[in-house]
């Protein structure tokens, strides 16, 4: 069994207006020297362990993310 | 180790009578335990006292406002219950519409939740509210949110209000009802204690009626829908620290969210499950799981049927791990029913949630003596007659007190306070306050549109849907409550919002027929709050004498202050009107340019709690608005009638308010000549009295009539196919300036 | 002439695409999420809705179901398919349509009474129209921002394939103010606007919506 | 300037519908070995060096998780 982290952001072109909200209401609440901020998806997934890196990604890249509009990062955590 | 070492079982009750057990953490008081070691002749097991507690508790036993709400039965006569198939007491109150047609209708507050977690707290409202009404075997057409907020401009409401509204609307559109109208409200009162009340509408075919009971030896019992996970069990988790909890699940237990998450796409699957359910004929009685839960829903069950009920504990499929008895029962987990099932229907039922892909799990039956077992892996954990934990928990008389302070408030009339000079900048300010300015940011996140029968919503006086297609019938909704009236006097002010109401409903052209409500208030433990409670529930139970149309049902919500300071007394009223023809419906706004504009019923000078002396004062004192419910009956009559091309009811912000919003609405101008002191006539707030358009042409016709109905109809004007609202007397006020005054407050403070 | 209505656990507007279908003279055919096949049906309306309750991304888990298969099969055999809303972010997600659907830009849910252009009418569902005409429908959705990428909307301008334009007032924050799209073929069209409440002017803004259930019979025929 | 990672996720006891639909779809899509998956929110912040831990800390507290229904984790990438 090992916890797999998909983290899955916006593309960089993409506007990302719930980034912007928390940005612009950052310093409303007083708190400043935040320049930008970019707001994803984060999944925790149990996963067994014969489920290899190339099934994972593919889980990644064809259902959690949309490649049109999204980046998505995969990590192992422990073991 | 197993779950079973450790658990609390009736007989270890028997055998150790004198463990503590934290009863008052529990929100049980000596007495109340007391009579439930009388009542089982033995301490409580934990999962005994976890149930007794929550049903006990204000929320579910009602034990505050019993003796009042009586009052609601005792007024209502025969001939008001003639079309009422349920009433107060069961999950939500159905009429007769018609036609075979019977519709269903409640309001609920979620109230505390939403200020903890405004998201969630308003979605799982909504949720909540739409079980109810698909427990009585219908199915959910249309939701309306009543809400209350603190002052617009303090930075929590900023937090709390964009949440609420979110929420509604996330579970409400994702559930696919149409939302057909509400309330917001601001006033200070409601800073720390935000109101959120919801309503749900539904029908069904007469015959269709599901009660809630639990009947037929032999029958078993079936839990469906979400997991049972530790959501809302908030206080009971104290039992899980306790001697006889086990370690896992136990003493290691961190104090739990008493909030839920509530899951919307769950819920829509169930409704549609649940409504194939009744259409095959497989339910003898269902409830669903709201507060309470498990304990809730088996001790209804069991306690209005006619056996009693065994239900295997360790048979609920639950979501978290190490879960003890008295949490299981004590769960709050939203999107659950439970349903009594003839034996030979369980595998067509378990064949309906398959094809929806619902959990569904037997976990019990009817037995034939007229105990409630509870058992947890062979062990039994409770059995008690479950008539006292779901209906015979304590009554209180608590003391009732009229406070000292209400002659002064009364006194503080608003006849010394300075009137405005420039009537037209005090017309764009009160269109531009926060009470009064438009509702459009909240309302443009509902979908109004979803299901294909709104007729009427937002921004229309009342909600109407479409019931049936083939004939148009349909039903028109309105809730309204003034807690500033209520304030002043609770009596009025319940039977004010009671006329506010059925004349919104009255304004779309439906025949009002029936009441629900939702009563929000302080602490029960106040006599001066007890006061305003008795108080609203007479004038609302009087006022619905007089009307002709019942109360069927309601909800009670204590314990809205904040330290020693109450809310404004806040009894949310709900009407329900009933339209043959939803094509007849009136429109709210103005007619066509040349129509004649009549103002209904009779101006006094009544300022006092009105929102002019708020907004440009910050006043609230004197006596409210004068009653007259034969008026508003006339005034129904004469709408229904036909002749009226538009309608808009008067209500806050009177007639200059009611001008303003009518004007907006259609996008067409009108030219006024105000009859008596222009101020007076723009700015008072009595009730009783509707702006309608009539046809040129038929305007002799409809005075003639009102006059014959003794119903005060003053020639105001004409609609007029410009784009400007002229008021004699006063600059001409283009719409889009008012447009501008009128829509840019909320989004200036939310956006 | 039969269309078909797909239901996905959480579509909330079968019931009015296919009370639209009848209005318009068709016969409604339900099709269920987990159908193989379409029934022979002559076209299909993907509705909108919450599918799955659009949890993971607005119509990212529907696309996968079984009836999809063959949906995308008869689409790319031509049969006319309309996708509402939650419909157009499925046939998206399901690659029948380029670009994606997200959050509005305000961030709120939006019910609205919006106008649209009508921008092309060669497509199957907007034969009916007349070119540029204006029409008033509600559009109501969280992820109702098309973006594609900058080659993907100059293709869809270039091959004049964009069907439908927001005018006055752009609810959602689209790319170029685009409300709904074509395949090259112009027999797939999604949009996120609603033209099955706007069938009759009792229940909706007005009958405008009406148009594209009746094109969509002259295109079969023909 | 430093990136910031804040991760805001569901606490375990609350109820996630969209782990769960992404849970229960997965086996549908032909993926197996996936047991649980639980789906929070991932936020990347730009940080002027002033900024401390402490309010980074009030920050993911206060305003971009609601500690009643959720669990936060900060991260400093890189300087
Ligand atoms: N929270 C809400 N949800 C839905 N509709 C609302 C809400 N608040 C106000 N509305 C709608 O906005 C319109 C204007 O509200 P309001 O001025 O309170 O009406 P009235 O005074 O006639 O009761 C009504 O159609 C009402 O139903
Ligand atoms: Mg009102």
């Amino acid at each position: 069994m090992a916890r797999v982290v998909v983290d899955v952001m916006p593309k960089p072109e993409i506007l990302d207006p719930q980034g912007q909200a928390v940005a612009r209401a950052l310093p409303r609440l007083g708190f400043t020297g935040i320049s930008d901020v970019r707001q994803g998806k984060h999944f925790e997934l149990e996963v067994d362990d014969s489920v290899d890196d190339e099934t994972l990604a593919k889980i990644a890249e064809g259902f959690l993310s949309n490649p049109v509009i999204e980046d998505f990062t995969v990590r192992r955590i422990g073991a | 180790m197993t779950a079973t070492a450790q658990v609390d079982t009736v007989g270890l009750a028997a055998s150790t009578p004198d463990i503590p057990q934290p009863y008052r953490e529990l929100g049980l008081k000596d007495d109340e335990y007391a009579r439930i070691r009388e009542i089982l002749g033995r301490r409580p097991t934990d999962a005994e006292l976890a149930m007794y507690s929550v049903m006990w508790s204000e929320h579910c036993s009602y034990k505050s406002s019993k003796v009042h709400l009586r009052y609601f039965g005792e007024t209502t006569t025969d001939e008001m219950r003639a079309s009422m198939l349920a009433g107060i007491g069961e999950n939500a109150g159905v009429v007769d519409i018609g036609d075979g047609w019977a519709v269903t209708f409640k309001v609920e507050s979620h109230n505390h939740p939403s200020y903890v977690e405004p998201y969630q707290g308003a979605a799982t409202g909504v949720g909540g509210i739409v079980r109810d009404i698909l427990a009585m075997g219908a199915r959910p057409l249309a939701v309306m949110d009543s809400l209350r907020f603190g002052a617009a401009d303090h930075p929590d409401t900023r937090r709390v209000l964009p949440g609420v509204v979110a929420g509604v609307g996330g579970y409400g559109n994702c559930l696919g009802l149409p939302n057909i109208g509400g309330e917001v409200v601001f006033d200070p009162s409601y800073q720390g204690n935000p109101l959120v009340n919801a309503l749900c509408v539904g029908a069904m075919r007469a015959e269709d009626l599901h009660l809630a009971h639990a009947s037929g030896t032999g029958n078993k019992v079936i839990l469906f829908g979400a997991r049972t996970g530790l959501d809302g069990i908030g206080g009971v988790s104290v039992l899980a620290s306790d001697t006889f909890a086990g370690d896992e699940g136990g003493s290691g237990r961190k104090k739990l969210p008493s909030v839920q998450v509530g899951d919307p796409f769950t819920e829509k699957v169930l409704i549609e499950c649940c409504l194939e359910l009744f259409r095959k004929g497989i339910v003898v009685g269902i409830q669903d799981l709201g507060g309470a839960g498990l304990s809730c829903a088996t001790s209804e069950l069991a306690s209005a049927g006619d056996g009693g009920m065994h239900v295997e504990l360790d048979r609920v499929p639950l979501r978290a791990k190490g879960m003890t008895p008295a949490e299981i029962l004590s769960s709050e987990s939203q999107e659950r029913m439970c349903a009594v099932v003839r034996p030979s229907d369980v595998d067509a039922f378990m064949a309906v949630c398959r094809k929806w892909d619902v959990i569904a799990t037997e976990i019990g039956e009817v037995t034939d003596g007229d105990h409630l077992v509870i058992t947890w892996h062979g062990e039994t954990v409770v059995d008690v007659p479950p008539r006292t934990v779901a209906h015979e928990g304590p009554v209180y008389e608590r003391p009732v007190e009229r406070p000292t302070d209400q002659d002064t408030l009364a006194a503080a009339s608003t006849s010394t306070l300075p009137r405005p000079t420039d009537l037209r900048e005090e017309i764009l300010r009160m269109a531009a306050s926060p009470n009064l300015a438009s509702r459009r940011w909240v309302t443009e996140q509902y979908d109004r549109y979803v299901r294909g029968g709104t007729v009427l919503a937002q921004p229309a006086d009342a909600g109407m849907i479409r019931i049936d297609e083939s004939t148009n019938r349909g039903v028109a909704v309105s809730c309204d409550c003034n807690g500033r009236y209520t304030r002043l006097d609770p009596y009025t002010g319940a039977q004010l919002a009671l006329a506010e109401a059925y004349r919104n409903v009255a304004a779309s052209g439906a025949r009002p027929i029936a009441v629900t409500n939702c009563l929000n208030f302080g602490s029960p433990e106040d006599p001066g709050v007890m006061w305003q409670f008795q108080q609203a529930v007479r004038g609302l139970a009087d006022g619905c004498a007089e009307l002709g149309i019942p109360v069927t049902g309601g909800n009670v919500s204590f314990y809205n202050q904040t330290g020693a300071t109450a809310i404004l007394p806040t009894p949310v009223v709900g009407v329900l009107g009933v339209i043959d023809d939803v094509t007849t419906r009136i429109p709210t706004g103005l007619g066509a340019p040349g129509d004649t504009l009549f103002l209904l019923g009779e101006t006094r000078e009544e300022l006092d709690g009105s929102e002019w002396a708020n907004v440009a004062h910050g006043h609230l004192g004197g006596r409210p608005p004068q009653v007259d419910l034969a008026r508003e009956r006339t005034l129904a009559e004469i709408l229904r009638a036909g002749d009226v091309s538009a309608a808009h009811d008067l209500s806050e912000g009177g007639l200059a308010q009611a001008l303003v919003e009518a004007c907006l609405l259609t996008g067409t101008g009108c030219r006024v000549t105000l009859p008596g002191d222009p101020f007076v006539a723009l700015f008072s707030e009595s009730s009783a009295r509707v702006l309608v358009s009539v046809p040129a042409d038929r305007a002799d016709a409809f005075a003639t009539r009102c006059a014959e109905a003794g119903l005060p109809a003053h020639r105001l004007g004409t609609v007029e196919p410009t784009e400007t609202l002229e008021i004699a007397g006063i600059p001409a006020l283009p719409l889009t300036e008012l447009r501008e005054a009128w829509e840019a407050t909320l989004p200036a403070l939310f956006d | 002439m039969k269309i078909g209505v797909i239901t996905f656990p959480g579509t909330l507007d079968d019931i009015d695409a296919a009370r639209a279908v009848r209005y318009a003279g068709a016969e409604p055919v339900a099709l269920w999420h987990g159908d193989e096949d379409l029934r022979g049906v002559d076209a299909v309306v993907v509705p909108g809705g919450f599918s799955y309750g659009d949890y993971l991304r607005a119509g990212a888990i529907a696309r996968f179901a079984p009836v999809m298969t063959p949906v995308v099969e008869a689409a790319r055999g031509g049969m006319p398919v309309l996708g509402i809303c939650n419909g157009f972010q499925i046939l998206c997600e399901a690659g029948l349509l380029p670009g994606a659907l997200l959050r509005n830009a305000g961030l709120h849910f939006v019910c609205r009474d919006q106008t649209l252009r009508v921008e092309r009418t060669t497509t199957a569902w907007t034969g009916g129209y007349a070119d540029g005409a204006e029409i008033v429908i509600p559009v109501k959705n969280m992820d109702g921002r098309f973006a594609a990428e900058k080659s993907t909307v100059d293709e869809l301008e270039g091959e004049g394939r964009v069907v439908f334009r927001y005018v006055n007032g752009n609810p959602n924050g689209s790319l170029g103010e685009i409300a709904g799209i074509s395949s090259a073929d112009g027999r797939v069209v999604g949009l996120m606007p609603h033209p099955e409440h706007a069938i009759d002017a009792l229940t909706g803004p007005s009958a405008d919506g009406l148009g594209m259930f009746r094109s969509v019979l002259g295109s079969v025929a023909a």
